[in-house]
């Protein structure tokens, strides 16, 4: 087997546990019992997925093609960059909007400065609006 | 896979006539705005789906999927988000003037 | 630091001519940036500043504490993902960082996030406050706070 | 050449009008405008002894020469005298009117409706192409439409005018695609031509349709039974109008079109028919009517509907030579049409000054009412002796000229019986007996005019001015008028010889050698002669009826009688608005809903029922590419997506099944190897979501749509049948290829336009002027947005329209 | 090469967007457009006369033959309508100068009504199926920003319909094409007719022609007309009189296009389909213009009727027919423009809307109250005005074609029309003065100015038909005989 | 042997975005179904990966970045949407 | 509590750099690869739209003191132009033409009036997606 082979094989390789990552997190979506965890499911596992495959992609198209792929790196650092921020805003989102914590949920810190306070603070009351 | 996609296109157009029959505007222009998807797809379709290559000089092996639908859709893309933006601002405006988003209620003209 | 970058591109430059090829080839020059960096990196202390690609060491680093971390608590997550029956116990806590850069507490967050397990949830007004969404508290609040630290630490060689 | 310009003059004059109006006062307008007519005349007498002669004189002036409208005038005999009624009664009238109009009156604007009047009337009688007589045939109804509501602030004035205006333009239209039928029989618009063609085309399908349809415009024009309508509300014109327009000259264009277009239509049984029975008709149910009336302009505008009858009767007989060829008979028949003309200049001068009486007693009493009047004789010996003789003539009594067309017009019923065309029968021994009952009625209220009006006590007192004779202007022209009435009757001849010999010659040319044509008129024929014993038949039967008129006058309260045309007309107005009103509001909802519902009802039924029925569906699955799994995993995903679109209670929901359905048409993109088309839409897609969200802040969340299961199920159906077509047509559609696609062409894109991207090379090359034109509707909107939202309405009250 | 025939499209488009850099400067925008839209009308009679010279007259846009790139293609017809619109342009915008208000005229009302000139004069220049679709939308995107120009809530309300209906329309147009293209393989109008000749028209492309006719009916108001009356009702009077007068038209020039082009071979289902639509069509119109007290909408229904009677003309399919049809749409778009500018001067002037609330009005306003009542004459197709000539060379085809039902209709629905009118004329003009002498809003010169441009027009082209015959006959020759066109386009190949 | 491994995975990720619909349709909350959007997203660029492996080209990997950019947009905005119900704000005052 | 936005304003520092040389690199690259001036448009304007979400409008108009209206009516009105060019030199409206120049920095270049055209839709589509976000926005 030459360098390149293996190389697509280890790609393909990447491709298909990011394809198994991906099924499993997309089961913790369902599984999951409130917003908070499943976004955990979501916005880590799934990027996880991602990462394999695009690095599996990267590694396919640098061995099968010799081609070395800015796109995909540039794709990889973005997926980065977001995923974790996207993961944040949608749980704070989930969180002023009220969003319930599950019944097995123990510890809640942020409950007493967030919503005990909300009415003397009154900070997006769009209803006025 | 063409009569696959086309039966996709009799569901969506079903879902998007449905919508459209409503009294809500917003739902009029999801419709529309499913309307259009299906439209995109049937001309899609229309050219035959998957019977060469990307049309990418260079790419694959010489032989490409036909790219005048392709062109065509893209301008009918611009052309229905242009439609949709203005329809949509224009139902957030009717809503502040009105203060309803069902036509049901909203009579325009009147004459006796 | 500018100056050691302006020095290291002036040595690149100097290969390259030293070389003296027919034409001006990008690879000689990268060959001469090598070779700069090799020079300023054993003469950086006449500078009295750091090594200006310690940096680059420093991003290695983290991104590598990162990776172990991102393995370890990605096996966890599927694993209660998968076990049976759900015996997770999320819940919210807060965590005071040391950090207090924009930046520092950017990447902070982004790498807790990242991390399975775990989503900050709010960053206090003052930005040195991070309440945390841990998908099981009780079992790996210690071990969340301490790949805190470990983060902090590496963060701070990085922008400090 | 001088034929066109005497049509245009008058137009010329009333075009000057408004400019003379500023520098002469009111009162003088009046002379101004009497030398055009007066002109005019004079003009024309200098055609008689040329016509009489069997000249015929035609000029034409080009207009609209590639579709045969141009502008040919054409004098002959028949033409002739209409021409000379039109301006010899029109001087008459303007005389008249100069001293019957108030110069408090907006004289100028009447001069000006009755110049275009005189001159449309010109033109119709002038004009040889059937368009341009057209033209001119509705510029009468306008003019007179106008006349009619002079006082326009009189309900009744427009509502007369209306009507009027209704019922002869719609006859107008009728005629006017009986004309285009000629014209597509003969190819050629001018009647002369038509003429010499027209034997070729009496098989011809729309040989019958074009007879009818002309008729129809003369019927209307000359207010024939049941068209009269409008003729009585038409008196609310003006009176010296009613006298020009509504006795003398527009209500005889419908004459003169059937004597016009008898040699062409004259040998059908249809046409003979037709008019004779219509104008019988009319002539016995105006008579009859006019016995009733109070007002004397109403009764004297039944009288004209009635004596219009009399004319179009005697017309129809006359047809009846063209039926039995060149022979003594055929001459006999003819004579019917002398008697019709002759009655129509008869009818002109005794009915013209009859009017022009009733105007002066108008003027001096301030009413028309019969039962207000009585005992003017006295007063006013002038008027009294002008309208006795006016009302003789009209009655039939000599020594006026109505006596002897009288005479005739019975001599022409009594041939009916002989008539051994068309298989007339029984019905020719039908036509006296009308006719002479119907003579019987005018009898009666000829009486009624003169006695009525002149006899018995003085009714009415005025305070301001005593009831005294009309100032002498007024009276000049209706004395005129009635030295016509008793010269006629003594001279017949003259008129016989130079005024009717050229247009009968006209009528009939094919007889026109025929010297037997022309009858001799005489007042005495014998006492043997049995129109003379129908006369005094009359006379002493219509003066019992007058005497005992008190007695059966309870007949027109009989029911049957009450239910007139007239409450059918406005029957008709008001039901016809309402009915449309009640018909438009169902369907006319304002709805959206509705109105897509119509739509997509349209489209099931046109598109697929010329499935059903025309068939065309092949379907073919050979060229479909093979699927792999995943693809049916999108397709399954997508249809879910759409489906539970319809169920999903939050438009947020709906939004992000909307961006799903974008994001997986993206993914189809890229299987459909199309990368240009996945990233616009997943850009587009994303961007149209965001503008969702931002418009979504101010609207309100969407509630559950209220509706039954009923609707629910209708709009299920639509949409399911409106899907299925669209898969059905797309699926026989990929069956059904017949061309490769010129798109193969673009793949030498490179080459071509250097571009490697066949697609942008298309978008930016080959179809660039589209792309342009999307970049401009996309800036449209853009802009559009903007001013959505910055020009904003005033609150509100303002639905009207700015200001 | 004949770049001369972009230009009744390419001037407008640039004139739109000069405009929007000139927005603050009113008076420059209005002296603008002028010039401008005199400059299209020069130029479309130049193209109109070059016509006569050298045929028809196309233009390959980027040099690439037809069928592969975009053309237009000039003939008699379209340059006819070219011109007439830019005329009609150019009288509405003098109205609008005076009526508009400057609120609009900063909100970029003249570079809306440049655009929507732009994608008129496209859809009547195209050659191209796709193309014709793209100027449609042009045309479309404008006129929804124009309608609702102003915000008023009708306008609101009343657009939203609009588009809505139009939405769906473009859609069924889009639907079309692509069958179309899924059958034939080509967008060119020119080549579409003669793959179709060749291998004949099908059940299955006669469906899809069917669908085009929905689209353009849509466009048109043919039968589906019921999103007209509301729509037109709401806009200030310039802009409803450039509806009136423009909108319909090139829907039913798209329908002449294309079934005397492309899908003229089963006339038995398709004309006929036409005729009973036009039928239907005179008739709900005549019945809704008596039907209202509201003057718009009566005027707004007289839209519809004279749709139907145009197209009269495409369903008996004679020379004849087709003379009469455009002599006919031209005459409509004249009168369509005045009377519109009139009922919206009546509402400016009065405050009013329906007919019983107005009475007297030629007292206070003579010039206006003649105005209408040559308008009423001239869309009634009374003579010497310039309806008359169309409706009787439609006539004439209808006769030819034993079509007495569409001939029976089509001219007892100008009674109607005649009738509708004279109700306003009758009781608005005539009647007791209502309004004081002190209460009289003066009727300014500068909106009576493009009214009697209009009757004088109408007048004119009345009395010289004339003048147009070469040019109608010719356009009608061309719809008679596609190989002309085919040839003029393809013929180069 | 590798275009098996290729096909499964795609496979894989259409299954993930098949269920994701599903919690898009159930909910309950509007973050849940903003979370399943993005996971759609995320897997779509995986999706997209995978099939110009499959294909050989290299013409979609601008669609990545691209779905990779405007996921991220689309998130903040439903997010902020759902946080504030405006997505854009005129002015911050807080 | 108040909102603190530190991680999402951080990272969008970054990535709007990265959208918008990515937007300028499929513009130009449009003509041989995937992209063009539609497409490179709509990824400026998102990184526009971006912004905007992030921040408020206040401040990044501040920041980018551009009448976007302007910007697309410039952008349309250069597209038209590549058309109305091409009658000047007596070519059909719209022909496109294209030359081969040595540049000094990007050396043999290509510069063809398709690159203009496509600048002009970019334009538009950046002037007139960001247009109708700010009306939106600005009217509240
Ligand atoms: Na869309
Ligand atoms: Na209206």
């Amino acid at each position: 087997m030459s360098v390149n082979a293996i190389g697509e094989f280890v790609g393909a390789f990447l491709i298909l546990i990011g394809g198994i990552a991906s099924v499993i997190s997309v089961f913790g979506l369902i599984r999951l019992p409130d917003v908070y965890t499943r976004s955990h499911a979501a916005t880590k596992s799934s990027t996880l997925a991602v990462l394999l495959t695009l690095s599996g992609t990267f590694a396919y198209f640098l061995f099968a093609e010799h081609f070395i792929s800015v796109r995909v790196l540039l794709g990889i650092i973005f997926v980065f960059l977001t995923a974790p921020v996207a993961g944040h805003l949608i749980v704070r989102a989930a969180y002023r909007s009220k969003v319930k914590l599950a019944d097995i949920s123990t510890e809640d810190e942020l409950y007493d400065i967030l919503h005990s306070t909300e009415k003397k603070e009154s900070n997006y009351d769009h209803e006025n609006e | 896979m063409e009569t696959l996609i086309t039966i996709l296109i009799g569901v969506l157009v079903t879902v998007a006539v449905y919508l459209m029959l409503s009294k809500s505007v917003i739902r009029i222009i999801l419709g529309s705005a499913v309307l259009s998807h299906a439209v995109h797809l049937l001309l899609m379709t229309m050219g035959g789906l998957k019977k060469g290559d990307v049309p990418l000089i260079g790419e694959g092996t010489g032989k490409f999927t036909d790219a005048l639908p392709q062109a065509l859709i893209l301008t009918a893309i611009v052309i229905s988000f242009a439609v949709t933006a203005f329809l949509l601002v224009l139902a957030y405006r009717t809503y502040k003037e009105t203060g309803s988003d069902n036509l049901g209620a909203l009579r325009g003209f009147k004459d006796e | 630091m500018p100056a050691q970058l302006l020095l290291n591109l002036f040595i690149a430059f100097l290969w390259m001519t030293l070389i003296d090829e027919d034409e001006l080839k990008f690879t000689t020059f990268f060959a001469g940036y090598l070779v700069g960096i090799g020079i300023i990196f054993f003469m950086h202390r006449f500078f009295g500043t750091q090594f200006y690609l310690r940096r680059l060491f420093a991003i290695i680093k983290l991104l590598l504490i990162f990776i172990s971390e991102l393995t370890q608590s990605s096996i966890v997550v599927l694993k209660q993902i998968l076990s049976p029956k759900l015996k997770i116990k999320p819940g919210i806590f807060k965590y005071e960082t040391v950090l207090s850069s924009d930046s520092e507490v950017t990447m902070l967050s982004l790498l807790l996030t990242l991390t399975p397990g775990s989503v900050v949830m709010e960053v206090s007004p003052e930005g040195n406050v991070l309440y945390i969404h841990a998908m099981d508290v009780e079992q790996s609040k210690e071990g969340l706070i301490s790949q805190l630290k470990n983060f902090e630490k590496a963060i701070m060689e990085v922008t400090r | 050449m001088l034929l066109s310009i005497i049509i245009f003059i008058p137009f010329l004059a009333a075009l000057f009008i408004p400019f003379i109006h500023k520098k002469i006062p009111n009162k003088h307008i009046g002379w101004v405008v009497l030398v055009v007519p007066l002109f005019l005349f004079i003009a024309l007498c200098k055609y008689i002894t040329a016509i009489a002669n069997g000249e015929t004189f035609i000029h034409t002036i080009k207009w609209i020469d590639s579709a045969g409208i141009n502008f040919t005038t054409y004098l002959d005999g028949l033409s002739l005298i209409f021409g000379l009624l039109i301006t010899g009664v029109g001087t008459l009238v303007i005389l008249y009117s100069i001293y019957y109009l108030s110069e408090r009156e907006a004289i100028g604007r009447f001069y000006v409706y009755l110049l275009i009047f005189m001159g449309a009337m010109l033109g119709v009688v002038f004009s040889d192409n059937l368009m341009v007589l057209y033209v001119f045939w509705e510029l009468t109804s306008i003019s007179s439409f106008l006349l009619i509501a002079f006082w326009y602030h009189r309900k009744m004035s427009r509502y007369g005018a209306q009507k009027s205006m209704l019922i002869t333009v719609s006859g107008g239209i009728g005629m006017l695609s009986g004309f285009i039928m000629l014209h597509s029989m003969t190819g050629s618009f001018s009647v002369r031509e038509i003429l010499t063609m027209i034997g070729g085309f009496t098989d011809h399908k729309l040989f019958v349709p074009a007879m009818l349809l002309v008729l129809l415009g003369a019927f209307t024009k000359s207010a024939q039974f049941p068209f009269h309508i409008w003729l009585p509300d038409a008196m609310e014109a003006p009176t010296p109008v009613s006298a020009y327009l509504h006795s003398a000259t527009m209500v005889k264009a419908g004459i003169y079109l059937v004597a016009r277009f008898m040699p062409i239509f004259g040998g059908e049984a249809i046409w003979f028919y037709l008019v004779s029975s219509v104008g019988i008709f009319t002539l016995f149910w105006g008579s009859f009517s006019a016995v009733r009336q109070t007002d004397l302009k109403a009764l004297l505008a039944y009288s004209t509907i009635s004596q219009l009858g009399l004319i179009m009767s005697l017309l129809g007989i006359g047809s009846a030579a063209y039926a039995s060829g060149i022979q003594t008979q055929s001459i006999l028949y003819a004579q019917a049409t002398f008697a019709a003309l002759f009655h129509l200049v008869n009818h002109s001068t005794f009915k013209g000054a009859l009017f022009m009486v009733v105007g002066i007693v108008d003027h001096e009493l301030g009413t028309r009412d019969i039962r207000r009047l009585g005992g003017l004789m006295p007063l006013m010996p002038i008027t009294f002796t002008i309208a006795t003789i006016g009302s003789f003539s009209m009655a039939g009594l000599p020594p006026f000229n109505g006596f002897l067309s009288k005479e005739m017009f019975f001599e022409s019923v009594l041939h009916m019986r002989n008539l051994d065309v068309f298989s007339v029968g029984a019905m020719g021994s039908l036509f006296p007996v009308i006719a002479w009952i119907a003579s019987v009625f005018t009898f009666v209220y000829c009486l009624i005019i003169v006695f009525r009006t002149f006899f018995g006590d003085l009714k009415l007192e005025r305070d301001d001015r005593p009831i005294q004779e009309a100032p002498v202007g007024m009276l000049i022209a209706p004395s005129l008028l009635s030295l016509l009435v008793i010269g006629i009757f003594f001279f017949p001849n003259v008129i016989g010889q130079y005024i009717l010999k050229p247009a009968m010659a006209a009528v009939y040319p094919s007889l026109s050698n025929s010297e037997e044509l022309i009858p001799h008129i005489s007042a005495w024929h014998g006492w043997d002669y049995f129109p003379l014993i129908m006369t005094v038949g009359v006379i002493v039967i219509g003066v019992v009826l007058y005497m005992y008129l008190r007695y059966w006058k309870k007949v027109y309260t009989v029911t049957p009688l009450t239910w007139n045309l007239d409450s059918l007309y406005n029957a008709i107005l008001m039901k016809s608005e309402k009915g449309a009103a009640t018909i438009t509001k169902t369907y006319m909802t304002g709805q959206l809903k509705d109105y897509l519902v119509y739509i997509f009802g349209f489209f099931i039924v046109l598109i697929g029922g010329m499935l059903l029925w025309k068939g065309g569906l092949s379907i073919n699955f050979e060229n479909d590419a093979p699927i792999t799994v995943n693809e049916y995993i999108i397709v399954t995903v997508m249809m879910g997506a759409g489906i539970a679109l319809l169920f999903v209670g939050s438009r947020m929901t709906a939004i992000v099944l909307n961006g799903v359905l974008g994001y997986s048409i993206a993914i189809l993109f890229v299987i459909f190897r199309a990368p240009d088309l996945a990233l616009t839409q997943i850009i587009i897609e994303t961007v149209t979501t965001a503008l969702f969200l931002l418009c979504f802040y101010f609207l309100p969340e969407w509630s559950k749509e209220k509706s039954t299961t009923f609707s629910k199920a209708v709009k299920g159906a639509i949409a399911i049948m409106v899907g299925s077509l669209v898969t059905v047509i797309a699926l026989s559609v990929q069956g059904n290829r017949m061309f490769d696609s010129i798109s193969t062409y673009f793949e030498n894109a490179y080459e071509l336009a250097g571009g490697k991207n066949i697609v942008n090379t298309i978008l930016g090359d080959f179809r660039a002027f589209d792309t342009m034109l999307e970049v401009v509707v996309l800036f449209i909107a853009g802009v559009g947005v903007y001013t959505l939202i910055k020009l904003k309405g005033r609150k509100e009250g303002q639905d009207v329209e700015d200001k | 090469m004949n770049n001369v025939i972009v230009l009744p499209m390419i001037i407008p488009l640039l004139t739109g967007i000069f405009l929007v850099f000139l927005r603050p400067y009113i008076k420059t925008q209005r002296l603008f457009s002028l010039l401008s839209i005199l400059l299209t009308i020069g130029v479309s009679i130049h193209i109109l006369n070059l016509i006569q010279s050298d045929g028809i007259l196309r233009l390959d846009f980027g040099n690439w033959l037809p069928p592969f790139g975009i053309l237009f293609v000039a003939d008699s017809f379209s340059m006819l309508l070219c011109l007439t619109t830019a005329v009609i342009t150019f009288i509405l915008l003098i109205y609008s100068f005076f009526s508009i208000g400057k609120s609009h005229e900063r909100m970029f009302f003249y570079p809306f009504v440049f655009f929507l000139v732009a994608g008129v004069n496209g859809s009547f220049l195209t050659g191209d199926l796709f193309n014709l679709f793209v100027c449609f939308e042009v045309m479309l995107l404008s006129s929804y920003v124009l309608i609702t120009l102003g915000g008023r809530k009708v306008q609101l309300i009343e657009s939203i319909k609009y588009i809505s209906i139009n939405v769906l329309s473009s859609w069924f147009f889009l639907v079309a094409i692509a069958y179309l293209y899924g059958t034939v393989g080509t967008l060119n109008m020119a080549h579409l007719s003669v793959r179709i000749a060749e291998v004949g028209q099908g059940p299955l492309l006669t469906v899809i022609g069917l669908i085009f006719l929905i689209v353009f009916s849509l466009k048109a108001g043919l039968l589906l007309y019921f999103w007209l009356p509301g729509s037109y009702s709401a806009p200030p009077t310039a802009v409803a009189a450039l509806f009136g007068a423009l909108l319909t038209k090139v829907g039913v020039y798209a329908m002449f296009r294309v079934f005397t082009l492309i899908f003229y071979h089963e006339p038995q289902i398709t004309h006929t389909t036409i005729g009973i639509m036009a039928v239907l069509t005179m008739i709900g119109g005549s019945l809704g213009a008596i039907a209202y007290n509201d003057i718009r909408q009566i005027v707004s229904y007289n839209v519809v009727i004279a749709i139907g009677f145009i197209l009269i003309g495409l369903s008996v399919s004679t020379e004849s027919a087709f003379i009469g049809s455009i002599y006919y749409l031209i005459h409509d778009m004249v009168i369509k423009a005045m009377l519109f500018l009139i009922a919206g001067t009546m509402i400016y002037l009065t405050g009013k809307a329906r007919i019983p609330e107005m009475s007297g009005l030629i007292r206070n306003y003579p010039a206006l109250g003649w105005l209408f009542f040559v308008t009423m004459l001239s869309l009634t197709g009374i003579p010497p005005f310039s309806g008359f000539i169309g409706k009787v060379y439609i006539g004439e085809g209808a006769v030819e074609n034993s079509s007495f039902m569409l001939l029976a209709v089509g001219f007892i629905s100008s009674i109607f029309v005649l009738y509708s009118l004279l109700r306003i004329f009758k009781n608005c003009f005539w009647g007791e003065t209502i309004i004081n002498e002190d209460e009289d809003t003066p009727l300014r010169k500068g909106m009576l100015l493009p009214i009697i441009l209009l009757g004088v027009l109408t007048f004119v082209l009345g009395v010289g038909a004339e003048v147009l015959a070469p040019y109608v006959t010719d356009a009608a020759r061309t719809l008679m005989d596609p190989d002309i066109y085919i040839e003029a386009v393809l013929g180069g190949r | 042997m590798i275009q098996t491994m290729l096909t499964i995975a795609l496979i894989l990720f259409s299954i993930t975005i098949a269920i994701a619909v599903v919690r898009i349709i159930l909910g309950p909350s509007m973050p849940d179904r903003v979370i399943a959007l993005d996971m759609i997203g995320v897997n779509l660029i995986a999706m997209i990966a995978v099939i110009s492996v499959i294909m050989k080209t290299k013409a979609f990997l601008e669609v990545i970045l691209i779905l990779g950019i405007l996921s991220f947009i689309g998130t903040i905005a439903f997010s902020k949407f759902i946080e504030r119900g405006v997505i854009v704000e005129r002015k911050r005052n807080r | 509590m108040k909102i603190n936005d530190v991680i999402l304003r951080t990272v969008t520092k970054i990535v709007v750099f990265i959208i918008l040389t990515f937007g300028i690199e499929l513009f130009l690259s449009g003509h041989n690869d995937p992209g063009g001036g539609f497409i490179g448009g709509l990824v400026l304007s998102s990184a526009f739209v971006l912004l905007y979400l992030v921040y408020d409008v206040e401040t990044v108009s501040k920041g980018i003191p551009f009448d976007f209206k302007k910007v697309a009516a410039f952008g349309v009105l250069l597209a038209v132009m590549t058309g109305v060019g091409s009658l000047l030199f007596g070519a059909s409206f719209l022909t496109q033409t294209a030359g081969h120049f040595n540049l000094p920095v990007f050396g043999e270049t290509e510069l063809s009036t398709v690159t203009l055209f496509e600048a002009g839709v970019a334009l538009t589509v950046v002037g007139v997606v960001v247009t109708i976000i700010l009306s939106i926005s600005k009217d509240v």
